[in-house]
């Protein structure tokens, strides 16, 4: 035990937490906007005890008015502060998608570099606490379609720190995507205020030479389970790749992986139509056309709003037994899963 | 529902400030019937038979019926996340609102929305909303139907005083008085949007004057109070349908519980809510009825016992409500057959027989929703669901 | 000439507003919604005339409200009226989002079918004209990815008409999506008050044998042209596909295509990531997996938001050179286009 | 920019009224730059100089000049897709904004923004935006970052009637007042929406008083006159700077052309222009400069030549200027290198180096953007881009 605790181990809110943190500490111009931060604690806890260490100056309540709140992160962002912005959950975002896309990403290239804006918008996302349709939806995909942006979605407590700091400390707006199922979960963490973790470097979570499974978001983790089946029930040793971060994305790890391989999957807690399966099978299928050995699968979450009653919000996001028989699938192994040519 | 007869503030005239005797009872029972529930509710999550948030009214109840009875049966109401109330006071019966709650068929919304989604249509309550302020330009949208039918109806609009800093209020009031739409906008001033205060969300804290340049004049009721509150609506109320322009109404009032079941409430003191608590609308009520001799204790007693008894039975009938089936997944994502264009129309929705065909999804959606991944997931999600249910 | 009159010519702005005014003569119940589009005549004169025939009741000028105006229309929907939204430009779209995803596509779902929402939102989109980067961009992948929604997608005067018909008559929530560049254009157009056009019924707009060429939008004129070229200069027999509506998408009819010419291209006015092209390359390589002789070619636009000035918008966005080479790199000819595998 | 003293109400006593003949002269000569910039620029539209749309402030010169130059040069000023006027009198060289207009490297914004997006971060003017209502609460933020470095700035956020509709107006006035941020909502009020009057779009048409329920009170200039414009500037100003709290200024004025460049102008009558152009800013304040004898009928003709010969030089700059290369296209779509994380951050920017490494996007974007759309889109739009250039 004494062994493994070199490295402390902490809630993925915590990580979170601490990455803040350290960060306002780091650098004055740091500030915290969003609903019940403050005195609340955060709706998720994730801001807990920093009004009282940084006071009301650098972590502000803020009225539900999501689109200001946002815009009012980008001026300040342009005027040299480094604002973190709070929204309860990404359903919310859709509120304030204008000045997240056609002010916060854009005006950097609008006005020819001569501004910039160093936002980060943190938000979580996903199902499985039966929030139903307005609370409970995965909309990264919403997200990476946007130039501009930098779109990070972190698995474990280690990526939630070390992808927090290095968001706040780029120049550029960073959409970081958190999921509440994973708030609890804890995963050690390495000590030390500079340890980063870069954009664009995607986490390769297991190693493996059947099948590549890409898991994004909370389904990196689902995707490392399944993996543990595959190989403990049917022999499959299944490699597991976390890009981390959908803009910019870490393309090479992901083909290097899929050219040993030759089959790949794909899982997703968000919508099937246009969504981070579907624009990584595209890139997959043009680039590693000739290794594929079977097409990509992709897992992803129902094409439906999220339903509230509990046996039908388990069915309609992905789950170990689904990423299995689709890993299987790939290597003609069980049932074919309907449809197809 | 409420007395058959046109609501009028006259109403309150006869017997001294109160309403006809069965009025003022079924006032009483219908505040019992919100609290009783409520409180069965919030034990019945502890026990997980319910999921998600629940958002209770707990001492706001006087805000709830108070305004509701001011409405004729055609009237709309259209309400937020926080809307147990708002269904029962519409006539939703707890059976099916309970049944809600658990996730069941038998819900209001079929077990789709939850305690943030409740609907019932059939008595013009047109839902609960979770987007805060969501409600707003859709409660102007259904005012815009009754005008352009032609009909007398009005909407009641109701939402928080967090919800005011929501930029759909300013659009919406703006278009409200601009288009001389008939809603009410009523914001339930609880103090507190979540676990920010009034006067730490918004710079204007009178909210009966938050509307005016905007162009909604506004008034205050005693929103702890259901005779003021029923007064004051039926008067706004009446001013809204004969002259077809909105107008806002502040009820003021408190919420006993937290914001949702998981709120610890160190944003206020125990001193604070003790002293809100003392005006707790219901208790209030029911004295004012003893002392003017429309009920006795006993009754008091009696009515109390008959919300236990109807709460128990929801709950027994949510109970033995089944969960909706997997297959039942896919439906109504979209509106099929008639009406509805392109090929998908021609498709029945029956789940059953599309089930007999399995996996149906894979047939129904396949050209909307690509081949594999739906059949996987469906075939998948049935194993699954059959286990998991 | 005159066999050619039978079928009237008309501008794509006419066909729309012809539809506009037939669907409001046959139903009481239509009425229009929108910033500038009765005294204005609208803002692309779509609208214009019908204020005079139909009234300030069902033609009604809105002030600068996105969101608002679209929950209006949600209600009104729900109270039985068949509203028709038109919002200026699909990035004003963008402040309506919350209304049109968390409200509009979900409400019947989340009732469990007790309401229904039959509203229609147009709007057009699309770069050529050098409005810069707030005005300027191509966002149908935004709303493919929502489930509950109709996307319509039209490329013709007659395709314009009978969707917009459809759209009205449908019981769903349809997001139409008009094309700023087409409004001029002239095409024949069935005459007749019931000539719809069903959604989820792709356009052959040019039978081929040598590749499949599906042009999204504006892009499926772009296709057909490019078509010409490879036929004239090359000897390329391409096979056009218009889908019209992007949900539902009318795979069957690209599958068919791909099947016999086993070569794809996809080309759209859109950004790349998670893009149109990516849903249907990722579609088309999972279905088609084994009938496909190069990997699924994607021309889209350009990662960058629509630069205002001309030369660099005009590269911003695909044109029938790129949509040429991208095909003949499919059969192997010219000069690769770079990276792949 | 304006004078180097203070500006204050007060400067308008010593020469009764006027200020002093400099700062009259100079208020005068950029009126008059604005006014003979733009017409120009109408008439390289016409000539398709200019793409897109081009919005004109003719008419509106005195609410820009009068309210820019009661601020201090360290003040932000944020403004619409209506902006040229406020690029020139922040001091933007005419050839920088023209060259814009033309889409030319030496455009203000690289010539990527265009008419409705000019910049100058340099001269704190932060930008013009193409989204009604978007600038709002933006310049939230920039005054919220003033007083955080507690900095004595203060923020100028100007945009139209129309504007106050959206939602962003009510959200961000709310957030100013609560939080006491130093910000100036100037709403200028040009009667207009596009083709929709004030009263066809707003319930509350006096928009002085739009923003008092928000909790922001309200003072209104006479917008057709520089020094009412300025009086009242200065007094806003000079309260928000000291009370750290918003205040809105309504400035009355006109739009004396189209919305832009094709509008048929059916939603008004001739003579209801004609009317108000007898109030024409720049003659009228140029009567007045002559009556006071600061100057004559000779330096006024001269002044109006220095302004059309500074616009011919603009034009020819303009003309001269280079259009940016096509291998810029993916400039500036991220900031790249220091301060920014990931494998993209040690990738050179330099477009020339790049290019030589040849097709640079697929290099410095592959990962990002995928191997094959990107290098294909490049390169055939750089073979596009050079016959089209
Ligand atoms: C758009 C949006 N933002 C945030 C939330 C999270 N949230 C739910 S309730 C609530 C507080 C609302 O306060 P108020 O309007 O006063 O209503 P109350 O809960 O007091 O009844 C918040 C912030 C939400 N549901 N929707
Ligand atoms: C969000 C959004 N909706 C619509 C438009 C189209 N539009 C551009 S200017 C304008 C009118 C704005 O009027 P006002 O705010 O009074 O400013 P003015 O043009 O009169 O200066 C409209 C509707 C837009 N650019 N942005
Ligand atoms: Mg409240
Ligand atoms: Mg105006």
């Amino acid at each position: 035990m004494q062994g493994r605790r070199l490295m402390p181990e902490l809630r993925y809110r915590e990580a979170l937490g601490a990455a803040l943190r350290e960060e306002m500490r780091r650098d004055e111009r740091v500030l915290l906007m969003g609903e019940d931060i403050g005195v609340f604690g955060g709706a998720f806890k994730v801001t807990d005890g920093l009004l009282e260490e940084f006071g009301e100056k650098r972590v502000r309540d803020t009225p539900i008015s999501e689109n200001t709140i946002v815009g009012v992160g980008v001026g300040a962002a342009m005027a040299g502060l480094r604002p973190v912005v709070e929204l309860m959950t990404i359903n919310f975002a859709l509120l304030a998608f204008d000045q997240i896309v056609n002010h916060a990403a854009h005006i950097h290239y609008m006005f020819a570099g001569h501004a910039r804006v160093p936002l980060v918008v943190r938000m979580p996302q996903g199902a499985g606490h039966q929030l139903g349709p307005t609370h409970s939806h995965c909309l990264e995909a919403l997200f990476l379609h946007i130039p501009g942006l930098l779109v990070a979605t972190p698995a474990t407590a280690a990526d939630a720190k070390g992808l927090l700091k290095s968001a706040i400390r780029d120049e550029n707006p960073v959409i970081f995507i958190e999921h509440e199922s994973l708030y609890g979960v804890r995963g050690e963490v390495p000590d030390g205020d500079d340890l980063l973790v870069d954009f664009g470097r995607a986490r390769v979570a297991r190693a493996g030479a059947d099948v590549t499974i890409v898991g994004i978001s909370r389904m990196a983790i689902t995707a490392e389970r399944a993996a543990e089946t595959l190989a403990d029930e049917h022999g499959v040793d299944a490699e597991v790749i976390d890009p981390r971060t959908l803009r910019p994305l870490d393309l090479d790890t992901i083909l290097a992986s899929v050219r040993t391989t030759n089959r790949c999957v794909i899982v997703e807690e968000g919508w099937p139509h246009g969504g981070v399966g579907a624009n990584l099978a595209a890139l997959i299928s043009e680039q590693a056309f000739d290794d594929l050995d079977a097409p990509v699968r992709r897992v992803s979450g129902a094409d439906v709003p999220m339903p509230y009653s509990k046996p039908l919000e388990d069915i309609a996001y992905p789950h170990e037994p689904q990423v299995v028989a689709a890993a299987l699938d790939t290597l003609g192994v069980g049932a074919p899963a309907g449809g197809g040519s | 529902m409420g007395s058959a007869q046109e609501p009028t503030g006259d109403l309150l005239e006869p017997t001294g400030g109160l309403p006809e005797p069965d009025v003022a009872r079924e006032w009483l029972q219908t505040m019992t019937l919100i609290r009783r529930f409520e409180e069965r509710a919030g034990e019945m999550y502890a026990r997980a038979k319910v999921g998600g948030f629940l958002h209770l009214s707990i001492g706001e109840e006087a805000t709830i019926v108070g305004s509701a009875r001011a409405l004729r049966e055609h009237d709309y109401l259209i309400s937020t996340y926080r809307s147990h109330g708002h269904a029962l006071v519409r006539g939703t019966p707890p059976e099916n609102v309970m049944a809600e709650l658990f996730g069941r068929v038998d819900g209001c919304s079929g077990g789709r929305g939850g305690s943030m989604h409740m609907f019932d249509i059939g008595r013009r309550f047109m839902g609960g909303y979770g987007i805060v302020g969501g409600n707003l330009p859709i409660a102007a949208g259904l005012a815009l139907a009754s005008d352009y039918e032609g009909s007398e109806d009005i909407t009641l609009c109701v939402f928080g005083d967090g919800a005011s800093n929501q930029g759909t209020f300013g659009e919406t009031l703006n278009i409200a008085a601009l288009w001389k739409l008939p809603v009410v906008f009523m914001v339930t001033n609880n103090q507190f949007g979540m676990g920010t205060s009034l006067q730490r969300h918004s710079a204007v804290t009178d909210l009966q004057r938050k509307g005016e340049s905007l162009g909604v004049p506004g008034v205050r009721c005693d929103g702890m109070d259901v005779l003021d509150t029923y007064a004051v609506l039926c008067e706004a109320i009446a001013r809204v349908r004969e002259e077809r322009r909105p107008l806002l109404v502040e009820a003021v009032t408190y919420r006993f519980r937290g914001h949702s079941m998981a709120d610890p409430e160190q944003y206020r003191s125990k001193e604070e809510v003790a002293r809100w608590r003392e005006r707790d609308p219901i208790p209030a009520f029911g004295e004012r009825l003893i002392r003017a001799g429309v009920i006795d204790e006993d009754e008091r007693r009696r009515i109390d016992e008959e919300a236990i008894a109807r709460v128990d039975g929801a709950v027994e009938f949510a109970d033995a409500s089944p969960f909706p089936a997997p297959e039942t997944l896919y439906d109504d994502v979209y509106v099929l057959g008639e009406g509805s264009s392109g090929w998908y129309s021609v498709r029945t929705t029956d789940p059953v027989q599309d089930a007999s065909e399995g996996p149906p999804p894979s047939d129904r959606f396949s050209q909307a929703d690509g081949r594999d991944e739906i059949p996987q997931q469906m075939s998948d999600a049935l194993a699954h669901g059959e286990d998991g249910a």
